[in-house]
Formats: structure tokens, C-alpha cells, sequence
């Protein structure tokens, strides 16, 4: 906060964009293979039913504004809430606006854009890549690190673009959970929303282009890299 | 360059067409009160956009189509008439806001609820960013005046004060310094302390008539019925002070 | 070894196959399109779910319903060549061939890879991508990738289907040979009799998921052909190195058949086309059909398109022999006449 | 406004978000084509290169909060603005706080939700069944309908249910760009956002549990006639 | 009528064909795994943009670069069986039939719907999704989609490679009419000689993209199968329906050759297996050798495995003849003798 005053919220939003990327990966992966495989081996009517009901709640979060499903979220998290009790109960510390509540609320709502991709991909590569590996002795491990993770290259980077760059612009959510601590929660979405209400224009046009500059940059490298690697 | 001006493709008050008034979000349900009587007064129909003056600021010097703007400060009042965006004989102070210190869980009255900014009790204690909403400021000011510049307890800071109440509501901090405009129109319970105007700088909060409608009769009566001694004090029971001091 | 007995049942189909084999030799299945041979090597290969029944493979238990034992593909060590060959897209040919033995941590011992190499001629393919080879050339990968992949039985949907006549001729030898080596058990499927023939010992013969027949490929391709094939089952007496003759004994006859390597058994079997059996009703002199054998006409098989079969017994031998009807009638040929059946020397397999 | 506090933003909602989706669609798809399968008829390097800086650009508008994208974009509708002024010159009408300006917002906004599993989609489709269908005397127009389309399918469904919901639940970029005007510009997100800061939370309450009702019921309905349609 | 003139480069390979065919009878392309066969198919159905050169089929120009023409795909009326199918996968059988009928607007005479289901027995399978078939079955319906298509000319790829004998028997005879009746030009892959020899009137022989042989496909599998087919242009004399022998003149000689149909022109070839060929140095008689030919010993050429072909000439005739090493030591045979050579009478090709 001291050169320049983007510098500690430009930190904590990588730090909160990796880590939300990555738990949404972990969490989002098995979701999306669920969704897309998991249904046809067992072919009863009610687990089709249940697929459907889980692919909408996916992308429910969505239709709400941030800031109200923060609000939502934040009553869930606070001192009164089930979550916030429990997590209380379980560390000691409050939920609502530490930097693990922020975490959570991003994931939440960044969900869909890690599930749908992932599940189109899987569900567009289908079995026979996988039967073919198991043939050859690789087992589920196996078969996913070098079939399905290489196979759905494409839905993973576009799963991790998409979570990535939405948990960097997000700020609604943010706001309302995380509180606008700063080096806590304070991420270069509220800072430069702050600029920008305080009238503060140059240095919320400074933040702004290094914000997307870095952006670019990123995305350029990830979308150059998987052009080299497709290629090969 | 009087963007607001020349780009009005409605100009002045013609039959039918709203009124159309942008209303800082903090004072927005006081102002739907007020819109309420006016509209029944007039017959005229009044329309509120609510948000924060900033936007609101940035919004009207882009063209917006509002005549009447009620900001929660009095810089971007100004600002607009200095930059020729609304009309310099119509800015006046229309209400105060005042600060109010709650602490919904705890009873008591306002001197132990006061106290409780000292005891060590409060990890948390929700304001408004002073960089941006009004009410921030004073609550920083505030701060500073009762010798908690570096206080014990985290502040959270809400984008605005509305924000800021929901924090509490919400259940995620125990207290906060939140408008006493809000503090009304909750169930009040609890302890409050009602912050004193000797705590920080008046928060005045400024309307003024936009150039676009600066020939809109309605308008003007709309700001005079605002500025009317019988709003005033539908104002003032909102909890807020009175305009021109 | 292979033990299994299994069931397999889909919306409009039911497979159910039960037979053993051990060791030795390749099984054909054999049977029409969409008769259940694809299903039958998936199910082996735990692919297919729904199968019931017990699958023993090379003394290990792969499925067992009532011991709750059920392998999963991968614990299974089997070599499969898909039908559709399902090379893996992101990988080149190379890293497709070295799947199985990355996953499985094969030792270089274990496998052979210059030699799979060059019997496939793979060597100028090793850096394209699957979508980059032609129809015959993804089929080799695919044969080359289980060959790779060291398991303890082969199945073979229809791998030599997409490749020219001499690239078959150039595999089917190594595949005769990996199978003599290893032991390995082999199941092979084709639509090409030519290719059971060449490979395979025994026979499945598959018809609406069920086997309809089983046994030796030579009896079983005598059966099915019309009728058209016959076999001798001699026992070697001689074989000259310089003539690639054999002389061996068929009943109380002694026949001589080209052979251009030594048999490698004394008794085996010989398979004799119908169509190259000429009939004379006095012993040909001066002729080059090597063997002539005094037989009688046991049947005649009138056609109803010019050709009758005729089938003949000798002593201790059976042959058929197919003519037309027009030669048939010049002879006046009935039931019991004595006849003379010329046989050129063609060895088609020995066993 | 009479009866419901949120009838009419409802309406106005439902409105933009169908109109911002089919000209997502419309604009996204031939996009997500270029990036998936142009590139590979003119293999030269450059569009190579090319096609990573346009997929780049596509996820960037993600990156910034949406009260600051929605802050520049007000700068280029509004009245001294670029855009604003040509459309101005063009229509007589201000592009700001006007529907159609919203429409083009969101459409900014949603840009990368239909893109990306639209290029996914045709990527994995693959031109095998264009030449399938090509070889049987369909032109490019028929291949398109009878084939991409429900080959690309789930693509199609995740690109549009991602650009809906996304819209729906934006209100960033909607509320400065559009001005909260009622029956204009105020859509339903902006209504509940209004009524949480306003501490109306009964019909906050309310409003976004309506919200969630109605898209949950639309979203079983898409993804059920998608289960049913795929078994057909 | 096909005029083609095209080339096509790819990093390691280039295709290069230049032919003209007239309608008349069916062009095989035949040659090994890679050479370019489906290549040359995918680019005169406009699918391989690299193509340069000229196509002309039946009166309509589809490329020719000179002018500037360049035909896209669906504007090529052509009915192309893809080596690996390619069934819409969303689509069930009887869509994937229907549509070409459906995108070019066809009305119900332009096509055989119900002779096409039969034909390929695909009544059972209409409902189902391509992925619920197996690999004959998807084949016969990619098979039927091509056929449905109303094309100007059809182009096939290995298309009976996965199919059972019996129904590559039901199958060819109806590609044989079909293309007599309509008389639409057709390019057929096959790697079965057998399927050249019986569908195609002339081969081209591909090797690494070029043309290294073109003619009528008896001849070069004359040339092609280690020399071991002769043919015999006659002329026929006479058909007995009864017992289904042709009289046939060959040079100064008689033949009686079987074929179940009257062939249907009066100058035709006739393909001779040098191994059905027997030797004898009289006439032998009493056999059921229907024709027994004076000839000469023209040429003997002994093969390392016991084996050895000899060219005989007769009176205005050539034949070869496989024989073993022994016979021919006993006969003590030399160039110059003269021999009989005794042919059964099988018809394999008539033209
Ligand atoms: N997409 C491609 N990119 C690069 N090379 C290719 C591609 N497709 C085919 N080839 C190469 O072009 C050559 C000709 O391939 P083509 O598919 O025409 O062979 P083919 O004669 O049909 O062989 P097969 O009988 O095995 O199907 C082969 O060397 C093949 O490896
Ligand atoms: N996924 C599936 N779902 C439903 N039915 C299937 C499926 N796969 C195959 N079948 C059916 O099961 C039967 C057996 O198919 P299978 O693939 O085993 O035949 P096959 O003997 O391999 O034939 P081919 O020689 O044509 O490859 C066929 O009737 C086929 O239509
Ligand atoms: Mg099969
Ligand atoms: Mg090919």
C-alpha cells in the first residue's frame, strides 16, 4: 500500500483468483464428471431427475445479484448463521469476512463457469478414450492424467479462464462478505470501484490498465501455450 | 459542452412524462415518502433512481436523464454546478444526516453502549468507507474525536451506509456506525448511541435542479415542496437534522 | 488358459457364451455382422457392465458373480485391438504405442519394441497424430499397441480388415509365431476365412449371441464353405528337403503333398478344395497330378447350377469333389462306382 | 409497479435477458467458429497469433469489477462519448440509459460465456461430420442446422444458460449504464439490490426468491428437455 | 464420366492422378496401406482444399483451376462411403438413411428406399443410434446413406471390409446391377482382390500417390498375383442353359468353360489359375477334365520351394500352369515339349 496504492489489493486478488480457481477445480471436477458420465451407467428415471435438478442449482447463484446473494451468503456466514456457527464452533474464528469466507463466496459463485465447461467436455469425449486406456492397464488415475485431463484440455482452460477472470472482476459477493478489510479482503475489484466513487478517476484508470494489462498478459500466455501444446 | 443540456430530446416538464429524481441510495426510502405525498399533491408522477452519489455524480455528466438530484454530500452538488451541469440557484442542503452507533445484541443505554467501543468487547465494528460515502467520513472523524484512530477492533468497511446495515443485519458484525435514518426504520433493538454533531462535520446532503430541467416547472415545485416546511419535518422524524441550518 | 461362462443382455440382444480353452492355439470367432463378437471380446475385457458369469484368464480370476469377484478393465491384462482402433488423439503414434507400458511400468525386456516396429513398418508414422494416418496405417498402431502393451491374452476385432494383402501376409506369420512363443491364449476375430484358416485352431461359430459351433477351424470351415473342403488326417512318412515333398499315410494310401518347410508334427491334417479334385474313371498316367487314389462315389450332389459335389470314400479317407454336371453325365457316374481322384499336391495347414 | 414491487423490473429483465442472449448467440457463434475451426484452413502463423490476442480479448471485459467496466462504458455511450455521440448522430436517441445501450452492455459483459462453450463445442465436434454431411449435398446452411447445432448441442445449452443467468444476476454494469430508471432501465437485479440497501429486506426477500423460482423452474425445464431430447 | 487431372501435397506425401473413365464399368483402386487411396477419394469429393488440377464428372466441371471453378462439397453430386463411416451420431438409423433425400429434396422415385432396407437388412436397425451398432452394421448403413443420395457418382471405401461373406455375396451382385442400370460411375476401394476381380472392369494400382499401373483389372491381377492368373480371350459359341456350359473359341481350340448365366456379350476373357492347371503328356482320358489343350512348353520357371511355373502357348493361346518339382522331374519336361494342359471349367471374370 505504500509505492503504489494497488499493490497489496493486486496481491490479494491473485492470491484469492488461484485459490478459487483451484478449489473450484477440486470441487467443480467431480461435479462435472457426475454430471456429464456419472448418470448412464446407473439408468434409473430418479437419478435423471436428480441430474437435472443438480445442473440447474449449479447455475442458480447466478441469477442473483452478487451483492444479494452476498447478503445471503453473509447471513449464512455471520455470527447467527449455520454455517458461521459451525465454522465457529470448528476454528473459533468468525466465517463472515475472513479471507476463507471470501474463498467460499467466490466459489459459490463462480461455480457454473467451472461445471458447464468441464461437463461438455467430458461429456463430449465420452467413453471410448477411456475404455481404450483401461485396456492398455492404466487405471482411474492413470486414465485421467493421461486421457481425460488431455482430452478436455480445451474445458479445463476455458473452466479456469472463465473462474479465474470472474473472481478477479467479481466484487459484489466480495464486498458483502469480505467487508473491504484491507491486505484482508480488500481485492483490486473494491479498490478500484472505490476509486472510481471517490472520483479518484486517474488512479482508478491507472489500476484499471494494470489490472487488464496483466489480465492480457496472462491470458495471453495460457491461450499461446495451449495453441503450442495442441500443436504438438 | 453541456452534454446534459443540448442531448435532452425531452426537455422541460411535458404532460405525461415523470418527474424524474436520483436519489442517493441512503436517502432513498425517506424519499419515497416524500414523492408519495408530493404525487398525491400534484398528480404529477415522480419516478427515483436510486444510487450511490457517485454514480449518480458520473451518471448525470454522461447524459442521464434526471432532473432533480439528491446527493448525500455536498461535493458533487457543487461540483455539478461548477462544472455547469445543474443549476447554481437550486443547490441547497434539503437534510443532515446523522450518526447513530449500534449494537443490536447488547441492551443498554447510550453512554454503556458508547463504552462498548472501549471495553475490548467488539472485535468488529462495521462503517462506511470514509473514501467514499459520506457517512464514512464523519464516522472516521468520529472516530478520531473519541481517541480510536487505531482502535482494537477491526473496522469493516461497507461501500455505503446502506451496506453497512446489512453487515449488522446480516448478522456478520456485532456493531457499527450506521445513519439514524436506518436506525428508524429498524426495530431498534438493542443499545444505540446517538453520535453527537460536536463528533464530526456536518453531513450535509445537497439537492439541485438539473439543467435539463431547468424550464420544468414541476421540477422546481418538486424541490420547493422538498425544501417545504411540512417535508422538513417528515425529514427531520426520518432521523435526520434540518436543511439550511 | 481361458475359462468363461458368461451372459451379457441388451434391449434387443442376449449374449451368452460358455467355453474353455487352454493354451494352445489361436480361437477364431467367427459369425455373422452383428452376432455378438465385438460384445463378446468387451465383455471379456470388462467393458461391458451388465455381463453375468465367471471369466478365469491364465489361471487369474477376472470375474466370478458368485465369489463377488469383478476385475476392473485395467487389473485385466489383456491386449484388445478395438475395432475402431481408438488411437488415442492427443497422443502421436509413439507415445500410443508406449501407453501400455508407461501405465504398466513395463521393462524394456518385457517388450519388443524394434521388432513390433518393423513388422508393422511404423517406423516413418512414430510422430504423427492418429488423425494424421490413414485408414490401414491407425490399424497397425492399434495392433502394435497391444502387441505392446505384454498381456497375458489377445483379442483381436477384425485387425487386418483395413490392410492390403501384403501387409497381412507379412503380419499373420508374426502373429502365428508370437502366439507358438508365448503361449499366450488369442482370441481373433474376422470376417475372412482365409484368415481363420491361416490362424486360428479352433473355431467359435457365433449366431444371435450364441455359440452355434465349436471346434476345429479346419472341420468346422469344412462344414460351413458348402461343403467345398475336405480333410485328411495323415501321418508323415518322409519329406524330401529338395522337392518340398511329403509323403505321408492316409489310411491305407500314401499321398504326396507340397510342403516347402517340414512338418512339424507327424500326424496332421491336410485340406483339400473340391473344385481341384479331378475325377477319372482309370488311373491318369503320364499327368502331373501327383496323387491319384482309388475311392468310391458315396453321394452326388446334383447343383441346380450345372456343378454336382461329390463325396467319395477310400480306405480309411473321405473326399469330395466337386465337377460339372456335364462331365458327370459323360462318365454315367452313380452311387458306388469306382473312380480314381486326382489331387494336385497343395498343402493348405498342417497342425 | 402496482400490485408486485417486481413486476415490472421482472418483465424489463426477462426482456434484456432474452434479447442480450439471442444477440450473444448471434454475434457469439460466428466468433466462437473463428476461433475454433478458421484458423485451421489458413494455417499461416499469423492468425495464429491473431486468433490468441481475440481470445484473449473476449474473456478481458471479465476481469474488471462490472461497476467499473460499466463506468468506462458510460464514459463511450454517454453523452461525450465516442459511441454515444455517433449513436447520437445515427438515432437522435442517447445510447446511454436506454435499453438499447443496456442490451449492448451486457452483451460486453456476457461476451466470453457464449463464446467459450460454443468454441469448445465446435472444437471437439471437429469437421468429420461437416465432410459426412457436405459428401450428402448438404451446403453450409443445412450442415449448420442439421448437424453443428445438435452435435454442438450442449455447447448451444451451456452458452445460453451461462449468458441468461449471467444477465439476470448482473446489475453492475446495468445500473451504471442504464440509471435505475423504472420501467426503463431498472431491471430486477437493480430492484432487489435497491431494496437490501434501502433495508426493505422483507421484499428483498421476496423479490429474489421469485428470482430463484422462476429461473430454477426455467432452467429444469431447459435441462429436461435436453435429457429428453439427447435420449430421443 | 470422369475426366480427373489433380494433385495434392501434404508434408510428406503428394498425390498425383491423372484418368479418364467412361462410364462404362467400375475403376478399382487398389494398392497398400498409405498410398492414397482414401486421399484421392476425399479430393475429388472437393474435401481436401489443397487440391489443384481439373475434375470433370458427368459433363459437370467441378474444379478445374485454369478456370477458376471449384465446386464446394455439397454442390458435387457424389455418394461417398467414408472408410470409418461416419454416422451422425445424432441421428438414428433411418435419419442418417434419409438424409441426403431430405437436404437435396428428392422425391420418392429418385430413390429405393425399400430395395436399399433389404438389401443391406437394415429393417431391424432403423430406430437405433449409431453408437448402439456394431461395426458391420454401421458400415451397411453408411453403405445405404451413399446409395440413397441420388449421386452422379458413388465412391466407396473399403465399404464390405467389415462385412461376413455371406452378405458381401448378397451385396456385390446388387452394386454390379446398380451400376449396370444406371450406369453412374463408381470408384471402389477394396484390399480384397477378390472384390476387384469381382466388381471392377479396370484397376488403377496405386503406389505413394501415383498411378503405377492402370488397366483392365484382369490383366493387372494377372501381372499382380506372382503371375499365377492367365486369361483366354474367347469368343462364344454356344450356352447350354441345362448343364450351364459355355462352348468358347480360343485361338484354333474349343473350350468348355461353366457359368451359370449366359454371358452377356460374345467376346469376353477368361481367368485361369495356374495351380488348377494339371499337366499330362497324353491325353487323358476318362477324366473330368473337360478341356484337355494341346500345347507347347514355352518357358519353365523354377521357384526354391519345390514349385515351378511353366508358360505353355497353344494354338493362338497362352496358359500357365504351377506344378511341383517332382512331376516335373518325372515328366523330364523341357521347353519345347509338347503337353496337354487340363483346365476344370471354372469362369471366374467374363467381360
Ligand atoms: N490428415 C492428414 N495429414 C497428414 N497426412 C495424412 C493425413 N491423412 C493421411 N495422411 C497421409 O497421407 C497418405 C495417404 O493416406 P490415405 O488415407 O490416402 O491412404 P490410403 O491409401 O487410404 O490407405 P489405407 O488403405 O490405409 O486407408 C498416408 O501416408 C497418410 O499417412
Ligand atoms: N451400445 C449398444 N447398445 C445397444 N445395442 C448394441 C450396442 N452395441 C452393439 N449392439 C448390438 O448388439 C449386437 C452385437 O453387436 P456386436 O458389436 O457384438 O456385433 P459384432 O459381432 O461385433 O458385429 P460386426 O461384425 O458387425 O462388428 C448387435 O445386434 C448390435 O446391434
Ligand atoms: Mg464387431
Ligand atoms: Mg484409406
Amino acid at each position: 500500500m505504500d509505492w503504489f496504492p494497488g499493490a497489496g489489493p493486486l496481491l490479494l486478488t491473485a492470491k484469492l483468483a488461484a485459490i478459487t480457481v483451484i478449489g473450484l477445480l477440486i470441487v467443480g471436477t467431480p461435479l462435472a464428471w457426475w454430471l456429464a458420465l456419472g448418470v448412464q451407467q446407473n439408468k434409473s428415471r430418479w437419478h435423471g431427475y436428480v441430474r437435472v435438478v443438480v445442473e440447474a442449482l449449479v447455475a442458480l447463484p447466478l441469477v442473483l445479484p452478487p451483492t444479494v446473494l452476498g447478503f445471503y451468503l453473509l447471513m449464512a456466514m455471520g455470527a447467527n448463521g449455520t454455517l458461521g456457527q459451525w465454522w465457529i464452533g470448528l476454528t473459533g474464528e468468525p466465517l463472515a469476512f475472513s479471507f476463507t469466507g471470501l474463498v467460499i463466496a467466490s466459489m459459490i459463485y463462480s461455480l457454473p463457469f467451472v461445471v458447464q465447461p468441464l461437463s461438455n467436455a467430458f461429456q463430449s469425449m465420452g467413453r471410448d478414450w477411456m475404455e481404450a486406456a483401461w485396456s492398455l492397464g492404466a487405471n482411474r488415475w492413470q486414465t485421467w492424467l493421461r486421457v481425460v485431463v488431455p482430452h478436455c484440455r480445451a474445458g479445463f482452460l476455458t473452466a479456469t479462464v472463465l473462474g479465474f477472470a470472474h473472481t478477479l472482476g467479481e466484487f459484489g459477493v466480495v464486498l458483502m462478505v469480505g467487508g473491504n478489510i484491507p491486505d484482508e479482503t480488500r481485492v483490486v475489484s473494491i479498490a478500484v470501484y472505490d476509486l472510481v466513487e471517490s472520483m479518484s478517476y486517474g488512479a482508478a484508470h491507472k489500476l484499471s490498465l494494470i489490472l487488464l494489462g496483466f489480465s492480457f498478459l496472462i491470458l495471453i500466455l495460457v491461450y499461446g501455450f495451449n495453441r503450442r501444446w495442441s500443436r504438438l | 459542452k453541456n452534454g446534459a443540456g443540448t442531448s435532452s430530446h425531452k426537455q422541460g416538464n411535458h404532460e405525461g412524462l415523470p418527474l424524474r429524481v436520483a436519489v442517493a441510495s441512503n436517502f432513498s426510502p425517506t424519499a419515497h415518502k416524500i414523492v408519495t405525498s408530493f404525487e398525491a399533491g400534484t398528480n404529477a408522477k415522480v419516478s427515483i433512481s436510486s444510487a450511490s452519489s457517485g454514480k449518480l455524480y458520473a451518471q448525470i455528466k454522461q447524459g442521464a436523464p434526471f432532473d432533480v438530484f439528491l446527493s448525500a454530500d455536498a461535493i458533487r452538488p457543487d461540483l455539478l454546478v461548477k462544472e455547469g451541469y445543474a443549476v447554481a440557484a437550486s443547490n441547497r442542503v434539503y437534510a443532515h444526516g446523522r450518526l447513530v452507533f449500534w449494537v443490536p445484541g447488547v441492551s443498554g443505554n447510550e453512554s454503556t453502549c458508547r463504552q462498548l467501543l472501549y471495553s475490548g468487547q467488539l472485535t468488529r465494528v462495521a462503517m462506511a468507507n470514509p473514501d467514499v460515502a459520506p457517512y464514512g467520513y464523519a464516522t472516521r472523524q468520529t472516530l478520531t474525536a473519541l481517541g480510536l484512530k487505531n482502535p482494537v477492533f477491526t473496522l469493516i468497511f461497507g461501500e455505503n451506509i446502506g451496506q453497512t446495515f446489512a453487515f449488522i443485519h446480516a448478522g456478520g458484525v456485532a456493531a457499527g456506525f450506521i445513519a439514524a435514518s436506518q436506525w428508524q426504520l429498524s426495530n431498534r433493538s438493542g443499545c444505540a448511541w446517538e453520535v453527537g454533531t460536536q463528533y464530526h462535520a456536518p453531513i450535509a446532503q445537497r439537492a439541485v435542479l438539473l439543467n435539463r430541467a431547468s424550464n420544468n416547472a414541476l421540477a422546481r415545485r418538486f424541490l420547493d415542496f422538498l425544501h417545504s416546511s411540512k417535508t422538513q419535518a417528515k425529514i427531520k422524524a426520518s432521523g435526520y437534522l434540518l436543511g439550511d441550518q | 488358459m481361458l475359462v468363461c461362462d458368461i451372459s451379457l443382455k441388451r434391449d434387443e440382444f442376449e449374449l451368452k457364451m460358455a467355453f474353455e480353452h487352454n493354451g494352445a492355439g489361436v480361437v477364431g470367432l467367427f459369425g455373422p455382422s452383428g452376432c455378438g463378437k465385438t460384445s463378446f471380446l468387451r465383455a471379456l475385457a470388462g467393458l461391458e457392465p451388465a455381463t453375468k458369469g465367471r471369466i478365469v484368464v491364465a489361471g487369474q480370476t477376472w470375474q466370478d458373480d458368485r465369489a463377488g469377484i469383478n476385475l476392473p478393465p485395467w487389473k485385466r491384462r489383456l491386449g484388445l485391438v478395438f475395432q475402431e482402433h481408438r488411437l488415442f488423439p492427443h497422443l502421436n503414434v509413439k507415445n500410443n504405442l508406449l501407453f501400455a507400458s508407461k501405465v504398466r511400468r513395463l521393462s524394456k525386456a518385457q517388450y519388443s519394441w524394434p521388432e513390433v516396429l518393423e513388422l508393422l513398418d511404423l517406423q516413418t508414422l512414430l510422430e504423427r497424430k492418429p488423425g494424421q494416418l490413414s485408414g490401414g496405417e491407425s490399424g497397425r498402431v492399434a495392433i502394435g499397441r497391444a502387441l505392446l502393451s505384454d498381456p497375458d491374452i489377445l483379442l483381436f476385432d477384425e485387425p487386418l480388415s483395413g490392410l492390403d494383402a501384403p501387409r497381412r501376409a507379412a503380419i499373420l506369420p508374426y502373429l502365428e509365431r508370437l502366439h507358438e512363443q508365448t503361449r499366450i491364449p488369442m482370441l481373433y476375430i474376422s470376417h475372412q476365412m482365409s484368415e481363420m484358416l491361416r490362424l486360428t485352431d479352433r473355431m467359435l461359430m457365433l449366431s444371435a449371441g450364441n455359440i452355434t459351433a465349436d471346434g476345429v477351424t479346419l472341420e468346422l470351415a469344412y462344414q460351413l464353405d458348402t461343403n467345398l473342403l475336405s480333410i485328411l488326417e495323415v501321418e508323415l512318412l518322409h519329406w524330401d528337403q529338395q522337392s518340398c515333398i511329403a509323403s505321408v499315410q492316409s489310411g491305407a494310401d500314401v499321398l504326396r503333398i507340397w510342403s516347402p518347410q517340414r512338418p512339424t508334427s507327424k500326424h496332421f491334417r491336410v485340406l483339400v478344395d473340391a473344385r481341384q479334385v479331378v475325377l477319372a474313371t482309370q488311373l491318369l498316367e503320364h499327368s502331373s497330378l501327383l496323387n491319384q487314389l482309388a475311392c468310391k462315389v458315396e453321394k452326388v450332389i446334383p447343383g441346380d447350377d450345372g456343378l454336382c459335389l461329390l463325396n467319395l470314400v477310400g480306405q480309411g479317407w473321405k473326399l469330395k469333389s466337386q465337377i460339372s454336371l456335364l462331365s458327370l453325365q459323360n462318365f454315367g457316374l452313380i452311387v458306388g462306382d469306382k473312380v480314381y481322384a486326382g489331387v494336385k499336391a497343395v498343402i493348405l495347414k498342417g497342425n
